[in-house]
């Protein structure tokens, strides 16, 4: 009864209760048909999602004003260079990874230097710069379609019992990510800034490396994310990302991190991100129109959020 | 018309279809200044397929002293207001693809409607039992979405046998029509065919492997890709099916349009219908080699073409 | 305490004393309050008449604060009654306080920093709206600066958020005394001195008098036992909770009150003992020259050394420090640190306190590298470190691992030393860091930092209070950003440093 | 003081480029064409100034112009009292919003967040193509063609005058911003911050159908997605304006100066420059860096 108190407390968990919902209401819809394999693709296709929404998060979490909006751009930026440098030949896989890698970093790095050289508010620096990557983009890849090399693309969809292998290195994945956020002078850091700035300065937190790993890891993770995305949907494309703009952010909120930055939630992300999945799955299920489906899924996101509440004010 | 300035508006330049359409019309309109045909043919791309944005375009357009504008508009009936003024300035402008609804303006229409309605009679030879259907459609709220959907729904109630049993948005993206098509397929009884907007025949034969679901016939969208795919099933077991789209080349029609106004034909009508391209079992593999890997089949016309085009719609 | 009960508050309610106590402006009756496990107040009994100046003592989360938002209507009491002028009031609140001419004066500043000075003052009087009111506002808080504060150097239309935090200090002030429509019968100044330097304190204690002169009410915390003795007529002593004493303040000397707070008994005379037992001067830790400084006058300060920088508020202290911070990890002309820094911040809303963090968590922050086991940082380290300083200094509170807005303000306090001489730093900055400090932790405080002196850590400490120079081994008074003299603790008088503050020596 | 002045500062550069690439740009119809796209954004960047006033962010604005503009093409034209009283009731719901809001303490982002999708499904079912048509009177007055100064000019000023009076002038509009620079400060004074949430929220509602309805009188008719682009466009145009995310610091004026500059820096200053079609996008953001980054230098300078 009191862990369930407990449970109930934490932010994330409204996340989770959310997504179960809408899961059960699909399965009663169709009558129990298909619940396994709705769950399948939720898990692999709330993967991508939950890789940029960490590095969102950690951004976010910077405080006030932090936000990465150039992960789309740098999405379709990496996919298009990893494909590339795969050249569609399986032994090329580690050395396309990491140039997607290299890729998403140095867009990172770009981002904190506008931000940090030019005082250039961190909203407004990292959509000039998706302007620049996508047109980087178009004019690297020319609006191609790259494909994948086999093995790679197979990895991307590799299941093991219906559970996609790539869900479960990412769920490693975000326990490290947790670990780093509240053991590491890193983590710590980042919600020590994102609290109050100043105060982080004065009591001795880098505050200048802190911020610069930031953006850059969240650059790191759109490039990753952005290879991946391309073994899954066979190709890279410059649009691949377009929808992460706002699911980024989506997931970070709605799995309990607060926008005022300093304070982080991991596992809401998941919890987030199979909600958004599963309510598309559902609405596509139910088989509303465009205008009721859209005007659902807006409705069950503040009603889920509404229904979690927010953290009472201190003092 | 040697000393006439044409500007081209377009609002987007991300994906292969966009790419082909920027590069016919610049093989083009390149010779035909060359030629001394024209005096200058610039090419204007906004980012995000933004009605004001390109409307705010078309105004500075007018501004910069062009004899015609040929746009892809973003909204048919949107972006009326700019295109009344550049009439008004006297500007002549032609509008294709995404066509504006402006009585001034000139129109280079496909019928999108008989395209919609085409799939399903052709789904009707491979499929002559009838059975279920999955539809795939556009962006939402956009009027080439309506007019397919709109064909697709009427070919259904030519052909009794097939019945639409989900139907989901594809945003004309491959990532968010797979991704979409994922979602719904755990939950939708066996599908005997796809219908699509062209362009997320790839995505949704993706799909479809991937959830382990038998392959249904797909209609394609003359993208590389499809073809190819297409190619690989047929030789496998004899896979058949039919691909069509608008050609991206019409740009280069829509150019001599306005090239033909400018030079003083005054019975040129407003709306000029011009066909679709569409490929058979019998004739995709010819055309399969001359696509660019990654690209779209394309058609450039040359000013006969116009000529030919323009006579055949006087009534 | 039978001879301070004289006065003591009767805990059988207003009703039986009608028509006697009608002299009363409030009257809280068995308050009590609870937040979560801690029982902030434990019924407590609590009057002031009109006319009157009462002083409110106690240790630091005695309840003081927690007293004040119930008769300034922002918290409701969870058990008890509240009467005003003999009538009981059945639903409380701040618009009703300030219908009866109740202001506060809250010990955290209560500013809108992001509007100007006029601005603020319209939030707090309804009643200055339409045509003109900008005028009106603005006109009000000047002449009540001037009145208050004469020599003060704040306009109207300055945005509070740029002014220094003596200045807000003093706005906020002056904006509780603002007469507009509403009546004023009756100001609570919640440690209303604590950012104040000893001249400006002079001045509004001075301004309290007159006020109550005139036959208004004042209600004054503080934890400057000499400004309560000196102004109120009557003291309040809490304990834990508790009212412990209550009598005219003529009852009361300065230790009694310390002995009713509970505090350290009597250990001021602690100071002139260690001075003696001082090594030689260890190798230099500081050398710094304010940016404005035109003679040849630096700051030095060497291991093992207690460096005070006086003078009146705002004129170039708290600057250096953060530039002396700033040097330790990034070189800068005119400034030489030889050792890891810390920094004790005074205005700790701003500077210190991460508030989404437990008390151990802001301790913790600064020492991070030591607490690590391998790369992972340690718990059990962090806890331990918690609790050594909680023993150490006092904290209270059930649990370190409770939110740091559970405590007092000057627990609060207490934690950023914690932090500071919990670190691996061998310079300690302070900047004017014992603001809502109760007496008993500051004697302990002052014990602690002249112990980690003699172990060979430095401290440059920057101070309001005159009292606490004595402290200190070398003293630098500045004025205009500048240091205007240089004395040797024999040297130390107050009028020497008065005399440097004010005089023109540059 | 020079701070406050960099906003200006910021157009002003526009402006010049702008003379200096296409000399015919400045003139009384020259500042017709180019500005007027930007009265709509102007609205929308003053909408969301009202909800960052209250430390709060909305993420729905653009998908609510583009509500509005459905609304206004088709049922004010057709049925106007029904129009009137479904706009009216739009901002109805952004006042509850505030509300839940506050009553809940729902971060702000995520409520708005999912009103975003509602706006669009709404929009979507009202207009499943696009089409209808604005009312007359609205045609009229966005054509509206003052002797001298152009209209769009004489709009943009009116704006940033009555807007700057009524949030920096009035004594309410103190109590507004407040409750974003302390509202436990604004709570202990009285203030039912209840209240002030709801009127920034009904604030913003009412800019955005200003903002909806100025945006169909200039396109003539709409567009589902008419207004998508606005929520980053006005977001950016606030901080472009000298606003600050939190701390209840903003600026009327600097927010419609703010909208100015992105309006003419995204599209006519880039047509003027004549950029091979895959790099036109790239130097919409190299123009937003340059602007931002000389007023670094100026600022730098400053301190
Ligand atoms: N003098 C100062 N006063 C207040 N804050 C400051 C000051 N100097 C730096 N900061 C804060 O620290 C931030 C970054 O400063 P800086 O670039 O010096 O980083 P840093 O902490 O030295 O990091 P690193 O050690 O990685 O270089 C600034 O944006 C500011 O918020
Ligand atoms: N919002 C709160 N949440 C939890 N505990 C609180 C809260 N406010 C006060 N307390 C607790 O109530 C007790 C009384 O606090 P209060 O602020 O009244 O003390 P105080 O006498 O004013 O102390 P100081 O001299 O340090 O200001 C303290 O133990 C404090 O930790
Ligand atoms: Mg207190
Ligand atoms: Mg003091």
């Amino acid at each position: 009864m009191a862990s369930l108190r407990t449970l109930l407390a934490r932010p994330w968990i409204w996340s989770f209760f959310g997504a179960l919902l809408v899961w059960l209401a699909t399965i009663a819809f169709t009558g129990g048909y298909g619940g396994g394999g709705m769950i399948t693709a939720a898990l692999s296709l709330a993967v991508f999602t939950v890789i940029v929404g960490v590095g969102q998060m950690f951004v976010i979490t910077l405080g006030p004003g932090n936000v990465d909006l150039s992960l789309p751009a740098n999405i379709g930026l990496a996919s298009a260079v990893a494909m590339k440098v795969m050249d569609g030949n399986d032994a090329m896989i580690a050395v396309g990874l990491l140039a997607a890698l290299a890729c998403g970093m140095a867009i990172g790095a770009v981002n904190y230097l506008l931000i940090w050289a030019l005082r250039i508010p961190p909203i407004i620096a990292t959509l000039s710069a998706s302007f620049v990557i996508q047109s980087v983009d178009i004019s690297y890849g020319r609006g191609l379609q790259i494909k994948p090399p086999p093995g790679f693309a197979d990895f991307t969809n590799w299941q093991v019992f219906g559970i996609p292998v790539l869900a479960i290195l990412t769920v490693l994945f975000t326990i490290g990510a947790g670990i780093v956020l509240q053991r590491m002078i890193y983590g710590r850091s980042v919600l020590a800034i994102g609290q109050n700035i100043r105060a982080a300065w004065l009591a001795g937190v880098s505050v200048g490396r802190t911020r610069f790993l930031t953006y850059m890891l969240s650059g790191a993770l759109g490039g990753l994310d952005g290879a991946l995305l391309a073994g899954y949907f066979r190709g890279a494309n410059v649009d691949i990302g377009n929808e992460y703009l706002l699911a980024s952010i989506a997931v970070v909120v709605i799995g309990g991190t607060s926008v005022a930055g300093g304070k982080a939630n991991v596992p809401g992300v998941w919890g987030a991100a199979l909600f958004l999945v599963l309510l598309l799955t559902m609405l596509n299920t139910f088989g509303v129109s465009v205008g009721v489906r859209l005007v659902l899924t807006g409705l069950i996101i503040v009603g889920v959020i509404t229904a979690a509440g927010g953290q009472k004010a201190l003092r | 018309t040697s000393g006439k300035k044409i500007a081209f508006s377009n609002n987007y330049a991300g994906n292969s279809w966009r790419q082909a359409m920027l590069d016919s019309y610049g093989i083009v309109t390149k010779k035909a200044v060359a030629d001394k045909v024209v005096g200058a043919a610039d090419v204007f791309t906004t980012a995000d397929k933004e009605v004001p944005t390109q409307a705010a375009q078309v105004q500075n357009l007018i501004l910069q002293g062009y004899d015609a504008i040929v746009i892809n508009a973003a909204s048919p009936d949107a972006l009326n207001g700019a295109i009344k003024q550049a009439c008004d300035a006297g500007i002549v402008v032609v509008s294709f693809d995404g066509i504006v609804t402006e009585p001034c303006a000139y129109r280079v229409v496909v019928d999108f409607k008989d395209m919609g309605k085409q799939e399903v009679e052709q789904m009707a030879k491979f499929q002559p039992k009838g059975g279920n259907l999955l539809e795939i459609r556009g962006l939402a709220g956009t009027s080439i979405d309506d007019a397919i959907h709109a064909g697709i729904l009427e070919g259904v109630a030519a052909h009794p046998e097939f019945k639409i049993v989900g139907s989901v948005t594809g945003d004309w993206d491959q990532t968010t029509a797979q991704k979409a098509v994922a979602t719904i397929l755990p939950s939708l009884p066996d599908v005997v065919g796809v219908v699509d907007q062209g362009g997320d025949g790839y995505g949704a034969a993706q799909a479809f492997a991937a959830a382990g679901k038998p392959r249904p016939t797909i209609i394609m969208g003359n993208r590389q890709d499809e073809l190819q795919w297409w190619k690989e099933q047929k030789e496998k077991d004899g896979y058949q099916t039919w691909s069509a789209s608008i050609a991206p080349g019409v740009s280069t029609l829509a150019f001599w349009v306005a090239q033909q106004v400018l030079d003083g034909r005054t019975d040129v009508p407003h709306d000029l219908l011009v066909p679709y391209l569409a490929f058979t079992q019998d004739d995709f593999e010819a055309a399969l080699p001359k696509i660019p890997k990654g690209g779209v089949a394309s058609h450039e016309y040359t000013q006969e073409d116009a000529v030919a085009a323009i006579k055949a719609n006087i009534k | 305490m039978p001879e301070a009960s004289a006065d003591i508050i009767r805990p059988d309610g207003a009703e039986k004393h009608f028509g006697a106590v009608s002299m009363d402006i409030i009257r809280l009756d068995g308050a009590e309050k609870h937040f979560g496990a801690v029982r902030a107040l434990a019924g407590v009994d609590f009057s002031v008449r009109a006319g009157e100046c009462v002083g409110l003592v106690g240790h630091n989360g005695a309840g003081k604060s927690t007293l004040m938002h119930m008769v300034a209507g922002t918290l409701t009491p969870d058990g008890g009654q509240i009467a005003v002028r003999g009538g009981v009031e059945a639903s409380y609140s701040v618009p009703r306080a300030q219908q009866l001419g109740i202001r506060c004066v809250f010990q955290e500043l209560s500013l809108c920093p992001n509007l100007s000075v006029a601005e603020n003052t319209r939030i707090n009087h309804a009643s200055l709206h339409g045509f003109g009111w900008r005028r009106k506002a603005a006109d009000l808080i000047a002449a009540k600066l001037d009145e208050i504060f004469p020599g003060h150097s704040i306009s109207a239309s300055d945005i509070v958020g740029d002014l220094s935090i003596t200045s807000r200090q003093m706005v906020e002030v002056a904006r509780a005394f603002t007469v507009t429509q509403e009546p004023l019968e009756l100001v609570i100044l919640d440690e209303p001195t604590s950012s104040l330097d000893a001249q400006t304190a002079g001045q509004l204690l001075a301004f309290v008098r007159r006020f109550i002169a005139a036959g208004k009410s004042c209600i004054l915390i503080s934890h400057v036992l000499g400004e309560v003795l000196g102004n109120a007529d009557r003291i309040v002593v809490m304990r834990d909770g508790k009212v412990v004493a209550a009598g005219q303040a003529d009852q009361f000397d300065r230790d009694r009150l310390v002995t009713a707070m509970g505090g350290a008994e009597a250990r001021e005379k602690a100071a002139a003992e260690i001075a003696s037992g001082k090594p030689g001067p260890g190798p230099l830790r500081v050398r710094a020259r304010p940016p404005r400084q035109q003679d040849g006058n630096e700051l030095v300060a060497r291991a093992g050394e207690i460096i005070g920088l006086a003078g009146l508020a705002g004129h170039g202290q708290t600057d250096l420090l953060l530039a002396i911070f700033a040097a330790a990890s990034r070189a800068k002309t005119g400034i030489e640190v030889t050792a890891p820094v810390a920094l004790v911040a005074g205005d700790r809303q701003s500077d210190g306190i991460f508030p989404q963090w437990s008390i151990a968590e802001n301790i913790g922050i600064r020492s991070l590298a030591r607490l690590r086991n391998g790369l992972l940082i340690s718990p059990q380290r962090e806890a331990e470190l918690a609790e050594l300083w909680q023993r150490k200094i006092g904290i209270r509170t059930p649990d370190m691992n409770n939110n740091i807005f559970s405590l007092s303000g000057g627990n609060q306090q207490k934690a950023l030393f914690a932090r500071a001489l919990g670190s691996d730093a061998k310079i300690v900055l302070m900047d004017d860091p014992m603001r809502g400090v109760d007496i008993g932790t500051k004697l302990e405080v002052y014990d602690l930092v002249r112990e980690e002196a003699r172990h060979g850590r430095t401290f440059l400490w920057y101070t309001t209070e005159t009292e606490e120079l004595d402290n200190c081994d070398h003293i630098y008074v500045f004025k205009n950003g500048r240091i205007v003299a240089n004395l040797r603790r024999d040297e130390l008088t107050e009028e020497k440093i008065i005399q440097s503050s004010f005089g023109d020596a540059a | 003081m020079l701070r406050s002045l960099l906003p200006a500062l910021s157009l002003a550069l526009v402006l010049i480029a702008i003379a200096w690439l296409n000399p015919r740009a400045i003139s009384y119809f020259g500042f017709s064409l180019m500005l007027n796209l930007a009265i709509p954004i102007a609205l929308a960047t003053i909408a969301q100034m009202f909800v960052i006033a209250g430390n709060e962010l909305d993420l729905s604005i653009g998908t609510f112009v583009g509500f509005v503009g459905c609304v206004t093409a088709t049922w004010l034209k057709d049925a106007p009292l029904l129009g009137v009283v479904i706009l009216l009731g739009s901002i109805g719901v952004y006042a509850l919003l505030g509300a839940l809001i506050h009553l809940r303490n729902l971060p702000s982002i995520v409520v708005t967040l999912g009103m975003s999708f509602v706006w669009q499904g709404l929009a979507i079912l009202i207009l499943p193509k696009p089409g209808g048509k604005a009312p007359d009177w609205l045609l009229a007055l966005m054509a509206f063609k003052p002797p001298f100064i152009p209209f769009p000019i004489i709009a943009a000023l009116l704006i940033a005058a009555v807007v700057h009076f009524g949030l920096m002038r009035t004594s309410y509009g103190v109590i507004l911003r407040g409750s974003g620079g302390n509202s436990a400060a604004l709570k202990r004074a009285g203030w039912s911050l209840l209240r002030t949430k709801i009127a920034l929220f009904a604030l913003t509602g009412l800019f955005g159908v200003l903002s909806g309805m100025a945006l169909i009188g200039i396109t003539t008719s709409a567009d589902a997605n008419i207004g998508n682009g606005y929520t980053l466009l006005s977001i950016a145009g606030v901080i472009l304006g000298g606003g600050e995310f939190v701390g209840g610091r903003v600026s009327p004026i600097g927010a419609v100066i703010g909208a100015l500059t992105l309006a003419l820096a995204a599209s006519p200053l880039l047509t003027f420059m004549h950029i091979p079609p895959d790099w036109q996008v790239a130097a919409n953001g190299a123009i937003l860096i340059i602007v931002l980054a000389a007023r670094v230098l100026i600022s730098r300078r400053e301190r």
